[in-house]
């Protein structure tokens, strides 16, 4: 009897672009057909590995739903060379696929609690599944409240669907812009100053952040002054990332490697890191 | 998926102040040739071709230093017809070997080679590319390694960025397997602070690399002075060392000066 | 009627200069190689540093023949320093020139000229209609790469060559190697050299003086006298006796002459025609078959020559690879003296003569070289003179084209001399 | 039960590897080094060489002896033979309607590797277990290192850069070996004890000229190691230091070491357990094929820590702790292990002869005021 060798963790795997959505200027979303090989399971905060040909790879977060494992998505930033090579991409297409990788956002501990959800920019992407889930699992939660900061409302991510969900009178949903013209009806200014306005208990609240690393400080240090808990806080870290299994080394943040014990990591385990330069 | 739509993208070589070996490179790559003309439209090559296609060039390959004011024109018109503008060789990244000149009279030069210097029209310093337009890759060397050209090439033509290391010749000598010649030899050796790409030549062929692909990315030239002076080195090899084909690549320059400082006091003591 | 004819860019050369010539009705009023590649001062730059560094400084000269002048500067320093790099170190120098001739003479013929015989702008636009040809030529072009490489440790300015000898010498195996694409290139040159025997050359010729080294036994590389077919007969210690060098007001070149008679010619025609019984067999036998043989006066067949020469490099190559035995070290040791040396070697395109001065810790006083292509300027310039009656007589398209062909049997490396060729023939009928 | 072979008969031992289909692989002297070669007779051992090595420093020189296994560890490490320095990983071929992806096959390998030393082994078993033992195996390494028969060699001499000892990692072999030789060298006798540590080992074993060994035997092999032991060049302290080192991340003597440093990589290359790669994806001309390779790289590059935007670990200190808080620290936290096995290579090939455990301990030390 021969023993069937450990999959090759770093052979991507073709799938075809079944959708391709523009969301905002630079910004977009692919959703992945994965009918052929039964769907794609992942855990909220978990990313892949993406190659258009020849171009190589980056790590980007699944933005889907984590019930609909029959839909894998993707939302993008195109910043640089592979990312923009994936934006020249559209439906039909192929691209290479690992994964997925890394930690999950600690869904279920969050459960009983007062949820509050912090984004920053394309940081909302890796925090939609976050969403998606709480959604689906309302009742399993105290008060829901999410608190979105872009640049412009031009920068702002899936709109209609925050459209939605601010229509539904369970959650709080809370957008503010840097910057914008004098037709815009909401709120300015940063993302920081929505949390002491949002409604939640500190005392019983969980708060996930995902953003800039500055921005994600400064959250931190604010839901800090409102009483809550270090260690319900999480966040997520960006690291260079090769392989995405913890063999390259590239990703490594402290005593620990991002693609594997994060990106998702607790916010006091890793706060003296932070306030350490260049580690 | 579709192979390449694109039109053929045109490629063009321009040359300024140099030995020629850097586009020689393109045709040394025998191999390829003929698949890269398949590829691309070789739309300027004065040394293998006296067929001109005008611009736009979506790639130029530019090969030499500015040493005359005609050159400053002209590299500008280069880049007002270049799409992408790779430079190529020491000549176009750092000067050259004719940017020893900067540090002294070129009319003393034009002196020592031609008895009527007042036939040579030429600039008082030889100048990178980089110091009168916008280069968008530099590929190192004198003369660039012919793969990494090719490397740099197929990346262009997939829209990739060309992936050209910068750290160390160190690096590429131990995944060669080398024995160090400076720990194991005592011979003095710029690897250390050199940009990698010509693959760790001369400890292979065991003597100390003497920089020709300029500055790494962190040229730690103080730190290095222990190690060539324990080598044997003097403060004025040393100097020299760093003044050959990329003398005037800030980083060299500037340890080349360190050196000159200490060798200075030393003989004003004596006298 | 005034005519004018300007071509603004002769290709297919190393480096950057322009042609002019002008006449008065069909006659010529001048001829002007005109060289303005920037000169880049390596004599100058050379005072002061180590005699070590002269073999990597000089090759930067030229990328098409930097072995050339690291074999031309060792050779001087050599000499100044009382050495001599014989047996094993001797016969790797040999193959290493060997393989700088099959790779310069290979990209001349077939990348260069060949093109200008057959019409076409390019090699790569030869090779649609003739792409074996231009496949056989890029393997025999590779082949010498292969030995430069092997040896140097890279095709263009090699890294291991040192005064007394080189940094490391190859093993057997290492050299041995190289065999199968030697013996491949040397069936398929011997195949070309047909195939170019029977190009169109056009009826030029000229009383030209010739001027190589001459050995006692081999086909000059690196040592010999310099001799000419018009008596001349000299050792490279008395080049400087013999000839002189001129600055023209056109040119950063400088023009060099044989005293008392001018413009001469070196290269490989110069070399076929002087060394001809010092071809190997196979060499000869091969050009005794296209009734290629001394003497020759049209320069255009210099194509011939290369190949001819192509052939005897591979050969050549061959034989040492099988006689190669690693020497005991990969350098004789060398001690600094004040001294002065001398060195003459034939580059692909011709004597290549080169002199250093050094002090007593090594470091060079003074230095001066003397290129091949400053050498063939003037004779350049003569071969124009001669051909513009005809050049006249010719649609201006094909004037233009006849008149950058007759520089490209010259093969000039304006590198070397210091480069583009802008052409410019202004007729005043 | 130990059993002994006459040095003369060490050739008995590399053809009974070789017969048996193995590679063999093992030190050999070449450019002034002792380096990892294949060893096809006992004769291409480095008879009678020893390295003198110090920080940024390594000499070979002959002496009056013929002993097989005079000398350390030399700038080669095992790491070569299983975590290979550049491999392709795949090609990627366009097609008409995506494309296709072609593994590079699993390399297999049966090789023996003659000489390994204790603190090398220990370097093999910390590689296995961040490349085999993770959460993601990588395959490639998996199988070179499926088929492995070690022969090891416990050392007769402590080099000047060694800390093996204070590492717990050395100099005598205890376990992971098929086979361990102890030279022994006294006048007129020159044999090796030879302890078997597998099946595969006594099944070799049986095919030499051995005979059982006696206890002056056993008892003198053992005094070698701790002979060996004592006169170790360096030692590290490990108790605390990994809390004292992450505890001092701003201590100034990152910036002390930052000025010697040159932050040329070599400490990484040559460490037998440094594992970090970089992958680099390449196209054809044509933009037909790519492929994807992999190499060693070494954290203290800039493109190491790039993310859009720059580099985490520009400046040279900060690459110099990473590389060291890792290695004496992190590792613990990620493999349960010392990432160092005290084997003294990035103090003699760091060119200016930075010494780990001289930087080690001086962070540990009270800050310095002014
Ligand atoms: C866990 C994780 C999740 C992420 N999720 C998302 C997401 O959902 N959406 C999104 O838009 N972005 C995401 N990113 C960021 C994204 O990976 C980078 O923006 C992207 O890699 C940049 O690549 P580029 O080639 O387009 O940019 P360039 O700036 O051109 O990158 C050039 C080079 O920089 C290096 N580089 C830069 N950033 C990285 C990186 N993070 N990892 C490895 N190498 C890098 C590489 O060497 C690359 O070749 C995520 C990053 C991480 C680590
Ligand atoms: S960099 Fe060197 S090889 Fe390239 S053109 Fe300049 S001198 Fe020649
Ligand atoms: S030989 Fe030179 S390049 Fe190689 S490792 Fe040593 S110092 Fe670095
Ligand atoms: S080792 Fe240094 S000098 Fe030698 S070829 Fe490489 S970069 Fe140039």
């Amino acid at each position: 009897m021969s023993v069937s060798p450990a999959p090759d963790p770093m052979l991507p795997e073709p799938l075809r672009i079944a959708r391709a959505k523009r969301e905002t200027h630079g910004v977009f979303t692919f959703e992945l057909d994965v009918s052929a090989r039964g769907g794609f399971p992942f855990l909220p905060g978990q990313f892949n590995m993406l190659y258009p040909f020849g171009a190589g790879e980056s790590a980007i977060s699944i933005s889907g739903d984590p019930h609909r494992p029959d839909r894998l998505e993707h939302t993008i930033r195109a910043v640089g060379t592979v990312t923009r090579a994936l934006e020249r991409l559209g439906r039909g297409d192929v691209v290479g696929v690992r994964g997925p990788f890394g930690s999950a956002w600690p869904v279920r501990e969050a459960e009983g609690s007062d949820f509050v959800v912090i984004a920053g920019g394309i940081g909302l992407a890796p925090l939609r599944p976050v969403v998606y889930h709480a959604l689906r699992h309302r009742e399993a939660f105290g008060r829901v409240a999410l608190l979105y900061g872009t640049r412009t409302p031009d920068d702002i991510l899936y709109r209609k669907e925050i459209e939605r969900w601010r229509s539904r009178l369970d959650v709080e949903v809370e957008v503010t812009v840097d910057t914008a013209g004098s037709d815009w009806r909401g709120n300015t200014g940063v993302v920081t100053k929505l949390i002491s306005r949002a409604a939640f208990d500190p005392g019983r609240a969980f708060a996930m952040i995902c953003g800039p690393e500055i921005m994600m400080r400064f959250c931190a240090r604010e839901l800090e002054r409102l009483g809550v808990s270090l260690d319900r806080i999480w966040i997520t870290m960006e690291r260079n990332m090769r392989c995405g299994t913890g063999l390259c080394g590239h990703c490594q943040f402290g005593p620990s490697f991002v693609c594997k014990d994060g990106p998702v990591y607790r916010y006091d385990r890793v706060l003296d890191l932070l306030l350490v330069r260049e580690v | 998926m579709p192979t390449r739509k694109k039109k053929k993208p045109k490629l063009a070589v321009f040359k300024f102040a140099s030995c020629d070996g850097c586009q020689l490179s393109l045709l040394d790559c025998e191999d390829e040739l003929l698949l890269l003309a398949d590829a691309v439209r070789i739309a300027s090559f004065a040394e293998a071709s006296s067929g001109v296609l005008r611009g736009p060039y979506d790639i130029s390959l530019v090969e030499g230093s500015i040493t005359t004011l005609h050159d400053v024109e002209r590299i500008r018109e280069v880049r007002a017809q270049s799409r992408v503008l790779v430079t190529i060789g020491a000549c176009a990244t750092a000067g050259g070997v004719q940017a020893l000149r900067n540090f002294r009279d070129v009319k003393e030069f034009a002196r020592i080679v031609y008895a009527r210097p007042e036939y040579i029209d030429t600039l008082a310093t030889s100048t990178p590319i980089a110091d009168h337009v916008k280069v968008d890759y530099e590929l190192r060397g004198c003369p660039i390694d012919k793969r990494q050209l090719l490397a740099v090439l197929s990346a262009l033509l997939s829209d990739r960025k060309p992936s050209i290391a910068s750290h160390s010749v160190c690096v590429q000598c131990k995944l060669r397997g080398n024995v160090c010649v400076m720990v194991a030899h005592g011979t003095p050796c710029l690897g250390p602070v050199t940009h990698a790409g010509c693959g760790a030549l001369c400890p292979t062929y065991h003597r100390g690399c003497y920089g020709c692909f300029g500055p790494a990315e962190t040229t730690h030239t103080g730190g290095l002075e222990w190690a060539l002076v324990a080598a044997g080195a003097s403060h004025e090899d040393i100097a020299r060392t760093y003044a050959t084909f990329n003398a005037a690549a800030p980083p060299f320059r500037r340890a080349q000066e360190e050196q000159l400082v200490q060798i200075r006091p030393k003989e004003g003591g004596r006298g | 009627m005034a005519r004018t004819i300007k071509v603004d860019s002769l290709a297919r050369v190393e480096g950057e200069g322009a042609l002019i010539i002008r006449f008065k009705g069909d006659k010529p009023t001048a001829v002007e190689l005109r060289i303005f590649e920037p000169p880049r001062f390596f004599e100058a730059f050379l005072r002061g540093r180590a005699y070590l560094e002269v073999p990597d400084i000089v090759a930067r000269i030229c990328g098409i023949c930097p072995v050339a002048y690291q074999m031309s500067a060792c050779h001087a320093i050599e000499d100044a320093l009382g050495i001599r790099a014989d047996g094993m170190l001797r016969a790797l120098r040999r193959l290493l020139y060997c393989g700088e001739w099959i790779e310069s003479h290979g990209l001349h013929v077939f990348m260069l000229h060949a093109p200008d015989f057959l019409g076409y702008e390019d090699a790569i636009a030869m090779a649609k209609d003739h792409r074996e040809w231009v496949t056989r030529g890029l393997g025999i072009k590779k082949a010498g790469n292969a030995i430069v490489a092997a040896l140097g440790g890279r095709e263009i300015h090699p890294i291991n060559v040192k005064v007394g000898g080189f940094y490391r010498v190859p093993t057997r195996a290492e050299l041995s190697a190289l065999l199968p694409v030697l013996e491949t290139a040397l069936g398929d040159a011997e195949l070309c050299l047909d195939w170019a025997a029977r190009f169109d050359f056009p009826a030029f010729e000229r009383d030209y003086e010739f001027v190589a080294l001459r050995h006692a036994e081999e086909y000059p590389f690196c040592e010999g006298r310099i001799v000419s077919n018009k008596g001349l007969d000299i050792d490279l210690h008395a080049y400087e006796e013999h000839f002189a060098e001129q600055q023209v007001p056109h040119s950063t070149a400088l023009h060099s002459v044989v005293r008392g008679r001018g413009d001469y010619q070196c290269g490989p025609l110069a070399r076929f025609n002087l060394n001809f019984d010092r071809l190997g067999g196979r060499a000869r036998d091969a050009a005794q078959r296209v009734e290629f043989v001394p003497p020759c006066h049209n320069v255009y067949k210099s194509l011939l020559a290369r190949m001819v020469e192509i052939i005897q490099a591979l050969d050549e190559a061959i034989r040492i690879i099988h006689g190669y035995a690693p020497p005991d070290a990969p350098a004789i040791a060398v001690a600094p003296r004040r001294a002065t040396g001398h060195g003459c070697t034939e580059a692909p395109r011709g004597m290549l003569w080169h002199k250093y001065t050094l002090d007593e810790a090594g470091l060079v006083e003074d230095a001066r070289i003397v290129p091949p292509t400053s050498q063939n300027q003037k004779c350049i310039e003569q071969d124009l003179w001669q051909l513009a009656p005809t050049l006249a007589a010719m649609p201006h398209a094909a004037a233009t084209r006849r008149a950058e062909q007759a520089v490209r049997n010259f093969d000039p490396c304006i590198s070397c001399s210091t480069h583009f060729l802008r052409l410019a023939i202004e007729r005043e009928d | 039960m130990p059993v002994v072979l006459a040095a003369a008969d060490l050739d008995a031992l590399v053809q009974a590897l070789a017969g048996r289909g193995y590679r063999v692989l093992g030190p050999v002297a070449r450019d002034g080094a002792i380096v990892i070669d294949d060893v096809r007779r006992a004769a291409d051992l480095p008879i009678g060489l020893e390295d003198v090595q110090g920080p940024g420093r390594y000499r070979l020189e002959r002496r009056e002896h013929d002993a097989f296994f005079a000398f350390t560890v030399g700038p080669h490490s095992w790491k070569q033979t299983f975590h290979v320095p550049v491999e392709r990983l795949f090609q990627i071929r366009r097609q008409q309607d995506g494309f296709s992806v072609i593994p590079d096959a699993a390399p297999r390998q049966r090789v023996a590797l003659l000489g390994a030393r204790a603190c090398e082994i220990h370097a093999i078993a910390i590689q296995d277990r961040i490349l085999i033992h993770g959460e993601h195996p990588d395959p490639r390494y998996a199988a070179r290192r499926s088929d492995v028969f070690v022969v090891a060699v416990n050392c007769r001499r402590a080099g000047n850069t060694c800390f093996c000892a204070s590492m717990g990692t050395g100099p005598r072999a205890e376990r992971g070996f098929d086979l361990a030789l102890t030279e022994l060298i006294e006048p007129g006798e020159h044999r090796f004890l030879v302890e078997i540590g597998s099946d595969d080992g006594a099944a070799v074993a049986a095919e030499l000229p051995v005979r059982p060994a006696n206890p002056e035997e056993i008892g003198a092999a053992a005094s070698v190691s701790e002979r060996t032991a004592a006169a170790m060049g360096r030692r590290l302290d490990t108790s605390g230091l990994k809390e004292r080192l992450q505890k001092n991340l701003e201590h100034p003597r990152w910036d002390d070491v930052a000025t010697r440093c040159l932050a040329c990589g070599n400490c990484t290359m040559v460490c037998p357990t440094c594992f970090c790669t970089e992958f680099e994806d390449t196209t054809d001309l044509a933009g037909e094929t790519a492929e994807r390779t992999k190499r060693w790289e070494s954290c203290f590059t800039l493109g190491f820590s790039h993310v859009h935007g720059g580099s985490v670990r520009s400046s040279i200190k900060a690459r110099y702790r990473q590389w060291l808080t890792h290695k004496l620290a992190g590792w613990h936290d990620q493999f349960g292990t010392s990432g160092c096995v005290g084997c003294g290579r990035c103090i003699t090939w760091c060119p200016v002869g930075i010494d780990i455990t001289e930087e080690a301990a001086a962070v540990g030390l009270p800050k310095k005021d002014g």
